[in-house]
């Protein structure tokens, strides 16, 4: 449509938003701009997606020196991996304008920056360009949980403010380093990532950086023991920042290694991989416990959705590329069942003005279409075939499976753990004898009812018919996996031998 | 392109389509029912439809050369990652075939029997949408051409399973049961997902479709091929009830009795032993894991048999009298003999849909009641019922030339045969048994006096449209059995040739003497177990009381308390734990230790800053000196 | 001659407008308003002149005038504009400020004039004593306006303070400068570096004794460890545009001249590096050990600013002394005086009369009276702790380019780990000023939007340096 | 020779500072950071002989100036603390503090 | 010292003897007024003392041949500065009662020293390993009036052009610190 497309979603909604703070704009207006700038951002996402080619490189690339002294850029281009985030951002969060019509115009505003500063993560192609963003993804959800969040909420926004903040920093001195490598390396100053992926790394300064990236990265997603943010923020954040954080943020993290960890430290990561998995996979049945016995729904969604981004990231550390695909995959899928869980959840609080699972009950007698929209995400987060869930979950187990059998039948065990703690909520929030509270829940509006209706069917669509996204991710894949292919064999083959399914493998070749 | 058939996918997308449009009229009127009367014939239009498919499938088949009876439907490309490529794609072959017929037959019977039996049930619309989406699964599961697509019927089913089980939200236990239903399969479901990856990254990269699988199976290294065909019977134990996975089925009755009647007795729990013998080319090449197989099932059958025969319950009777029979099918296909396997699966449909639906009958008539010490004499109330259950019990029970009979002695013949004559041993006392507590049931229910007047009173014979279907399945439980008649009784066993060309298995010449010998051993353990039941609960008898092991297995050996002591008290004791001392005290203690720690240094270090300017000097002055030591040191 | 007048005139022009301003202050009809005015006008056109000169005349590395006394580069011209910034931006601030608290008399701008043309020489300054004198004229003219309120008694306290340990740092520098007048036979750097090059460095003790005290002084003018303990109580008793600034114009002082000293030879530098790389961590993690108890926002940036100083220092430890531009000190300073200053700005109209608003506690609720105060300092507050896409990130940026760079890897992990530990207590204002209910209206002197003016120019000014970084 | 200036001059200086520092009397104090200079200014001369060269004099020149002028500021803030407080304590000026 | 004189015996020049005997003389004084000014509890009886040290220097400066610093140590340091810090502690009419009280005056000048001590070896290190020369005779005209004028007027111009700047701010500070607009403004 322009030639700048992605720039302009990326400074379209900052600038909205920005100018939404600067000017004394009524919440209606700021609603109304919300609105507006994020349909257009659709506009823009469909327009990126519709021309949007299935091969491996970057699209839509644009190039602008920036500090060319120091090789920092404004470069920007999408691949098959990006542009999914992308568009799972474009195409959700219109939904809470829509929804939420009595917040306040910072939120609205704030809102819009979170967005425009996401688009730019993804976006990004310069690394230090990914950094900015990053962090200013954080800052409108700072004060959106701060400002418009739970009783507990300033406590829970100073834990992951500075938790991911000081994530970042070690990232920001990892991203230096690898800048310096290259100097010294290349003899020229550069900054973007493909160029970064030609270093070649090792020693143990290259491994502390690579801890350093890991680190920011696994605090973001969260990986297993940096995960105890999230509980807290997810339950005290307003419904759309849980939903912005849980939906698309945490998937950036994912997102960042796939993109910058995989291909710069290929040698670093095959190495810490299992590692790795193994964080993942004990996060995914950790968190997933932890799930059953929340009383707080918005608190249980928390740990499902840390539950989930620990199998997701395990795709990302199986190094092939099913699980590579099958992670990227789980990340629209998980943006849209549990990212729409968590609005739902919202949905529940504004209604009934609790969260406590023992109060509900009996609520799909008075809500039956709220019950089935429920229900389908609902399905679609504990990985039902025929729902977007399934496909990711299964290729993730099968690329875990390749890369150690005994991961992967830890992972397995995903298909257990969510659905116990998922069904019995939905049991007593659902289903059972309603109560006084209950009685009174009004079903959704025929406008949240068709607001919901596109992301209800895309759950299902892509379950019934994934292969024209996989497509587009898959080129992207090979390609941030084609330096990590040598190395990569050598470690899984160790990984591998100390079982009894060494053979597996040269079956395969 | 012979042997494609683009109308296969019609077969399940016609209940798919029947779910959902029942179920979106259902969730946009169930505010005020307008089209209630027309639900079930809604219901009804979708299974018959593939009913006739089928049947259209079954011709085709039939009319092709035995060596390419197959029809494939490709209807497009799923997902491709890499080497993994699958389709959405449907198989018909032999096997599917025979599967399809009798669940599109079956299910298209209960779908009528529902609307006499959920008449005016609240959320009608909704049983009859669960009802087509399940059947649509379970079309899904038979016809899907690959692993993976047969998973999705195979969690669909699952999926329907638990709604249905559920069905009465409004009652904790129901939704429980539902739960326990959901998860025990998920259980199983990770083998089966476990397998298929074993399997792909095995022998998958050449395509994942059933055809390719065959091709390449001799490449399969035992060792896996073992892990492969264990991990996927540990899907078939959940699907289909059996050791150690068996306890959701019994507790699955408090379901309405047409979905125990087509769900967890007809069709899906046998999904279990259609997958074994879909894999047949597998299994066919690791007798251990047959053996194993095998071994599972007639000790399933051994346990279900007993705790049927001490059962209050008309439907717990019945759950784990089918527990019980998929336990003989999976040593039917253990023993490689999968097509005696598969023809127990269908005749076993036939009967125990039968009794099920004579059970729903009873229940209707005595208003929801379901033990049977409430229940008695119904024989002269009930005839229709009485006798069409009758002929489903004997079918059960084992008795000569009823369908069952066929089945299972052809089951036992070819364990004896292929030397598992434990398995047979097992198998025949099981038979026994199985006589035994089906006429109890009987003989409990309708003969006697009635032990509750006041229900006896209002008791009624059902509805046409209820008992036409009873007729139609007695019809089918009296001769389906003929349909695989042994050479010894002057058939060519159909099925078994029909199902040559999909399953792998060898049939080993036994002399006549020792079928003979086998089929007598049957039928005595068919007659002592009926002459048992007879002097018992012949003339009418109260309800016992239970001591010692009678008492042990009255609680069913306490395997439920077991399982729910060993896994879900501890499940939901570490969740406990991880919420309310784990994550406070462990993974968030250390960063509450370094806020706290933080805080505390800089309110310690204000002591340094005491305002007294000739300290400052000082501090001054003890750098200086610190650093004028350090500097005399580098002075040489 | 003619073009080093020119090079020098910035300097001169804010030396002669300081007599000006003070022979003007005699007359009792012109009132501070005008003198700050005149102030403000002062240090524009030299700004802007400074501008000129290093747009005008960008590649003369060194020019060196009053008999290589002074040298005009590259640095020094930035260190230049930075000063001469501070110092207008300080004369908006009293201007407001002033209004809420009259203690001013009319010589208060000719002392930030003087302060301001002893920095800008010592900037330039090429020889010991030289130094000595501008130090010492920077800091006697910053005394007095630190003890400016005498009816204050924390003033007060603050000016004898401050007064007797600078006299005290004051003298080891003269001892220091002896000692390298011993050593090397003269004060110049430039021969200083001709006799280190000669004799080498590590041999000559009077050169190293003398080098040690020198640097006493300066890490005692940046408030490193362990000369750090004074700059919390003297920023807390001098009146708040001073205080902002002392902490900015001065640290860039005397930065520059420290730079100018470390890099006078590669010897010297080599010798410092494993004394500084230590003094630069202790100076860090001691100052947000003092910044994170403080309840008093002066304290807190006071303490942030001897962080600051750490980050400095890790600067100095990374410079290449062979192609020394000190691009990164220059940055770093800027972004950390805009960061500064506009806290300190927002500060004086802010703080109400007789500064009574200056805990963390007294700001609650302000971003719900005064949004755009309230966004102000929340970005000065984020640009100091790093946060792109502020000056300060970019500043944070190339620090620890430059010490990695140099190899300084524990020194780059030290820098962030250091930067982690500050972020709560930059993070306690924002939290303060958004997430509480106002208790206080926040009324102050409506009229005179000088000090409300600068502040926003200033937030203007982080994004400005951060996003298009001009590096010299 | 010149070594024993210098060592006077050493030892002046640090006489200076142990006078800074155990001292609390306000005077004391700037006399005593006075002497530290005067201290400097006797290493400048000792130098300046040791050198041959008179830089060495302008230098102890240029600090005598700065001296006076530190003195009068010191002074000049002696007289306010004693306006303040009546008292010449260091001590006593310990409002700012933590 | 002993040792020095004996060389300066050795060199056999009376002049130089009797400067090293006033050397040790200046030096002694020098170094009691020193420690009479930290140690009295008075500040006059320091200043009294500080001037001792001041004007022992001087001495050391002429016998260093710095003539003209000599005269100004004496007419600017010991007079000028010296009588304004007398002038002030008497104008402030210091009364005993104002005085800190530091009883611990002793224990704390020893752990000062113990403290400074490191410094002082340190600086004594330096000091001994700066390379000496024997050169006894110089130039008469060294340090002189018109010679060290003429260096401060075209070498040290700048120097002493900024001096004049730091005594500018000095006035400007003494008028608003003490100034006659005062404290009851």
């Amino acid at each position: 449509m322009f030639e700048h497309t992605l720039s302009l979603m990326i400074f379209l909604p900052i600038a909205a938003g920005l100018i939404l703070l600067l000017t004394p704009a009524g919440k209606g207006i700021a609603r109304v701009t919300g609105i507006a700038i994020s349909m257009a951002a659709l506009i823009l996402g469909v327009d990126v997606f519709t021309k949007f080619k299935p091969v491996g490189e970057l699209q839509f690339t644009e190039f602008i020196p920036w500090f060319p002294h120091v090789g920092i850029n404004y470069s920007l281009g999408v691949d098959g991996i990006s542009l999914f985030i992308l568009l799972a951002a474009s195409v959700l969060l219109p939904l809470v304008f829509l929804l939420f019509t009595t917040k306040e115009k910072g939120y609205y505003a704030n809102l819009l920056i979170v967005q425009g500063a996401m688009a730019g993560a993804v976006c990004a192609a310069d690394i230090i360009l990914f950094y900015i963003f990053w962090e200013i993804m954080l800052l409108p959800v700072f004060f959106m949980l701060g400002l418009y969040g739970g009783e507990k909420k300033i406590a829970a926004t100073l834990k992951i403010t500075i938790y991911t903040i000081a994530g970042s920093l070690l990232m920001l001195a990892a991203i230096i380093y690898l800048g310096v490598a290259y100097h010294s390396q290349f003899g020229e100053w550069n900054f973007a990532i493909s160029k970064l992926t030609q270093l070649d790394l090792n020693g143990g300064v290259a491994t502390l950086a690579f801890i350093g990236f890991m680190i920011a990265f696994a605090i973001k997603i969260p990986l297993f023991p940096f995960h105890t943010w999230l509980p807290d923020a997810y339950t005290e954040a307003p419904t759309a920042t849980t939903f912005v954080l849980s939906a698309i943020m945490a998937k950036i993290g994912v997102y960042a290694v796939i993109r910058m960890v995989v291909p710069v430290f290929d040698e670093d990561f095959a190495r810490f991989a299992l590692l790795l998995s193994l964080s993942g996979v004990f996060g995914m049945m950790y968190c997933g416990i932890a799930a059953i016995a929340q009383n707080d729904i918005k608190r249980m969604f928390a740990f499902s959705s840390a539950s989930h981004m620990g199998i997701i990231a395990l795709g990302v550390f199986t190094c092939n590329v099913q699980g590579l695909t099958g992670s990227v995959y789980q990340i629209i899928a998980h943006a849209t069942s549990t990212g729409v869980l968590f609005l739902f959840a919202g949905i529940i609080e504004d209604r009934m003005q609790t969260r406590k699972i023992e109060a509900l009950g009996g609520i799909a007698y008075h809500a039956p279409v709220f019950a089935l929209y429920f229900a389908i995400a609902l399905l679609a987060s504990v990985g039902l075939p025929g729902t977007s869930g399934f496909i990711g979950e299964f290729l993730i187990i099968l690329g875990a499976v390749k890369f150690s059998p005994f991961i992967g039948i830890l992972a397995g065990t995903t298909l257990i753990i969510g659905v116990c703690y998922m069904l019995w909520m939905f049991q007593r929030v659902f289903f059972e004898k309603d109560n006084e509270l209950t009685v009174t829940f009004k079903d959704l509006t025929l406008k949240e009812g068709i607001c919901f209706l596109p992301v209800v069917l895309l759950i299902i669509v892509m379950g019934l018919y994934p292969q024209p996204f996989i497509e587009k991710i898959e080129p992207a894949a090979q390609i941030q996996l084609a330096h990590l292919a040598d190395t990569q064999h050598v470690q899984v083959a160790d990984s591998v031998n100390a079982q009894d399914h060494g053979h597996l493998l040269e079956l395969n070749k | 392109m012979e042997n494609s058939a683009t109308y296969l996918m019609y077969i399940p997308l016609f209940p798919l389509l029947g779910a959902v449009i029942i179920g979106l009229m259902h969730v946009f009127t169930c505010k005020r029912p307008i089209f209630e009367k027309f639900y079930g014939i809604i219901a009804c239009i979708g299974p018959i439809l593939s009913f006739v498919l089928a049947l259209r499938v079954f011709f085709n088949l039939k009319g092709m050369p035995e060596e390419g009876r197959y029809l494939i439907q490709k209807a497009f490309t799923w997902f491709q990652v890499g080497d993994l490529d699958v389709a959405m794609g449907f198989l018909a072959d032999p096997l599917s075939s025979l599967m399809l017929l009798f669940v599109t037959f079956i299910g298209s019977l209960i779908h009528i029997y529902s609307i006499g039996y959920m008449g005016g049930e609240k959320n009608y619309a909704k049983f009859f949408a669960y009802l087509n989406l399940f059947l649509g699964s379970m079309l899904v599961l038979v016809l899907g051409d690959s692993p993976v697509v047969m998973f999705v019927g195979w969690e669909g089913v699952g999926l329907c399973s638990y709604l249905l089980i559920s069905f009465y939200t409004t009652e904790t236990e129901n939704v429980i049961a539902g739960n326990k239903a959901f998860i025990v399969n998920r259980i199983g479901d990770l083998g089966f997902v476990l397998g298929m990856s074993f399997l792909f990254w095995a022998i998958g990269a050449h395509g994942f479709d059933y055809m390719a699988l065959k091709a390449n199976a001799h490449h399969l290294a035992p060792g896996v091929a073992l892990t492969v065909c264990l991990l996927l019977f540990v899907g078939a134990t959940g699907k289909s009830a059996q050791i150690p996975l068996y306890v959701w089925l019994p507790d699955a009755m408090a379901g309405p009795t047409p979905v125990s009647a087509l769900i967890h007795a007809a069709t899906m729990v046998t999904a279990g032993v259609y997958m074994v013998a879909r894999f047949s080319f597998i299994y066919a090449h690791v007798p251990v894991a047959g053996s194993i197989v095998a071994w599972v099932g007639i000790l399933t059958a051994l346990l279900a048999a007993i705790f049927g025969m001490f059962q209050d319950d008309i439907k717990k009777v019945l759950a784990y009298s089918t527990v019980s029979q998929l336990g003989y099918m999976f040593a039917g296909v253990g023993v490689a003999a999968y097509s005696a396997g598969i023809f127990h699966v269908f005749t076993h449909a036939f009967f125990k849909a039968l009794l099920f639906l004579g059970a729903g009958a009873v229940i209707y008539a005595m208003h929801h009641q379901q033990n049977i010490w409430k229940m008695g004499g119904l024989k002269k109330k009930m005839p229709i019922t009485y006798y069409t259950m009758v002929i489903g019990a004997l079918a059960l029970a084992g008795c000569p030339f009823f369908s069952g009979f066929f089945s299972k002695d052809e089951i036992l013949f070819m364990a004896l045969a292929n030397g598992h004559w434990g398995i047979w041993l097992v198998g025949v006392a099981v038979a026994g048994m199985t006589a035994y507590y089906t006429f109890r049931m009987i003989f409990v229910v309708f003969h006697g006096e009635p032990r509750d007047q006041h229900a006896y009173d209002h008791a009624h014979e059902a509805p046409l449209v209820m008992t036409l279907p009873l007729i139609i399945l007695a019809v089918g439980a009296l001769f389906a059995g003929y349909l695989n008649l042994p050479a010894i009784f002057g058939g060519d066993q159909e099925v078994t040739h029909w199902l040559a060309p999909v399953v792998v298995e060898h049939h080993p010449h036994v002399s006549k003497f020792v079928e003979l010998l086998a089929m007598c051993a049957s039928i005595v353990a068919f007659i002592i177990g009926i002459r048992l039941a007879w002097q018992r609960f012949g003339k009418g008898a109260e309800e016992p009381t239970f001591s010692g092991f009678t008492e042990f297995a009255y609680h069913k050996f306490y395997v439920d308390e077991l399982y729910d002591s060993v896994f879900v008290q501890p499940y939901k004791r570490i969740g406990g734990a991880i919420r309310n001392a784990i994550e406070p005290n462990v993974t968030d203690a250390p960063i509450k230790l370094v806020s706290q720690l933080y805080m505390m240094v800089g309110q310690a270090f204000k002591v340094f800053q005491v305002g007294f300017v000739r300290v400052y000097a000082i501090y001054m002055i003890v750098g200086l000196s610190v650093m004028s030591l350090i500097l005399s040191f580098s002075l040489n | 001659m003619n073009n080093d007048f020119l090079l020098l005139m910035p300097m001169l022009l804010v030396g002669i407008g300081g007599i000006g301003l003070m022979i003007a202050s005699t007359y009792e009809s012109i009132t501070h308003e005008r003198m700050a005015i005149s102030g403000m006008g002062l240090f524009g056109v030299a700004f802007l002149f400074q501008l000129g000169n290093t747009v005008a005349h960008p590649t003369i590395p060194y020019e060196q005038v009053f008999n290589g006394m002074l040298v005009v580069s590259d640095f020094t011209r930035a260190s230049g504009m930075i000063i001469l910034g501070c110092g207008l931006a300080t004369c908006m601030s009293a201007y407001t400020y002033f209004k809420q608290n009259p203690f001013c008399t009319s010589e208060f701008y000719s002392l930030i004039a003087f302060s301001a043309c002893g920095m800008l020489l010592l900037t330039m300054a090429q020889e010991l004593i030289s130094v000595f004198i501008a130090l010492e004229i920077m800091s006697l003219a910053i005394y007095i306006l630190v003890g400016y309120n005498r009816q204050s008694q924390t003033a007060t306290e603050a000016v004898l303070k401050y007064l007797m340990l600078g006299a005290f740092a004051g003298a080891f520098f003269t001892m220091g400068a002896a000692l390298i007048y011993g050593g090397a036979g003269s004060t110049k750097f430039t021969e200083i570096s001709a006799s280190i090059s000669a004799n080498g460095y590590a041999g000559n003790a009077a050169l190293i004794g003398g080098s040690f005290l020198v640097i006493v002084a300066f890490l005692f003018k940046v408030a490193a460890f362990p000369f750090h303990a004074w700059v919390t109580d003297v920023y807390e008793g001098a009146s708040t545009p001073i205080t902002g600034f002392m902490a900015t114009a001065l640290k860039t002082a005397v930065f520059a001249v420290f730079a100018n000293f470390l890099v006078l030879n590669n010897g010297l530098h080599e010798g410092w590096i494993n004394g500084l790389f230590y003094i630069s961590i202790l100076t860090m993690f001691v100052g947000n050990l003092v910044a994170i108890g403080q309840e008093s926002l002066k304290r807190m940036l006071a303490a942030s600013g001897i962080v600051h100083s750490g980050y400095l220092l890790i600067a100095l430890v990374a410079i290449n002394t062979e192609q020394f531009t000190g691009g990164v000190i220059a940055y770093y300073l800027a972004a950390y005086s805009v960061g500064t200053l506009g806290i300190f700005a927002a500060l004086s109209y802010l703080g109400g009369e007789d500064e009574k608003r200056m805990n963390f506690a007294d700001f609650k609720g302000l971003a719900k009276v005064r949004p755009y105060s309230a966004a102000a300092i929340t970005i000065f507050l984020l640009s100091m702790a790093g946060i792109p896409p502020t000056a300060g990130f970019m500043g944070k940026f190339y620090i620890i380019t430059s010490a990695i760079s140099a190899g300084q890897i524990a020194l780059a992990v030290f820098g962030i780990i250091s930067s982690i530990l500050s972020m709560w207590y930059y993070l306690r204002l924002i939290v303060n000023m958004y997430f509480h209910d106002a208790v206080d209206t926040f009324e102050t002197d409506t009229c005179h939007k000088m000090a409300p003016v600068c502040t926003m120019v200033l937030a203007l000014c982080v994004f400005a340096i951060g996003l298009y970084p001009i590096i010299i | 020779m010149i070594h024993s200036y210098l060592m006077v001059s050493v030892i002046l200086f640090c006489i200076g500072m142990l006078g800074v520092i155990s001292r609390r009397n306000v005077f004391t104090v700037f006399m005593s950071i006075e002497l530290m200079l005067n201290a400097a200014n006797l290493a400048f001369v000792a130098f300046s002989r040791l050198h041959e060269s008179m830089d060495g004099h302008v230098l102890a020149l240029m600090v005598m100036a700065v001296a006076a002028a530190e003195a009068a500021l010191a002074l000049a803030v002696v007289i306010l603390l004693h306006k303040h407080k009546g008292k010449l304590d260091t001590n006593v000026f310990s409002l700012l503090k933590g | 010292m002993v040792h020095l004189a004996k060389k300066s015996i050795k060199k056999g020049a009376l002049d130089i003897m009797f400067a090293d005997w006033l050397f040790i003389l200046f030096t002694v004084c020098a170094v009691l007024g020193a420690a009479g000014l930290v140690s009295f509890r008075h500040p006059m009886n320091s200043a009294m003392s500080f001037v001792v040290t001041l004007i022992s220097l001087a001495g050391l400066y002429a016998l260093l041949s710095a003539k003209l610093i000599f005269a100004t140590q004496l007419i600017v340091y010991a007079g000028a500065i010296m009588s304004l810090i007398i002038f002030i502690i008497m104008f402030l009419n210091i009364q005993n009662e104002d005085l800190p009280v530091e009883e611990g005056r002793l224990k704390n000048m020893t752990i000062g020293a113990v403290l400074i001590a490191p410094i002082g070896l340190f600086l004594m290190k330096v000091v001994k390993q700066i390379p000496g020369s024997d050169t006894v005779v110089v130039d008469p005209n060294f340090g002189g009036v018109k010679e060290v004028g003429q260096l401060l007027f075209s070498k040290w111009l700048l120097p002493f052009e900024i001096v004049s700047i730091l005594l500018l701010v000095a006035l400007v500070g003494a008028v608003v610190l003490a100034g006659k607009r005062g404290i009851n403004k």
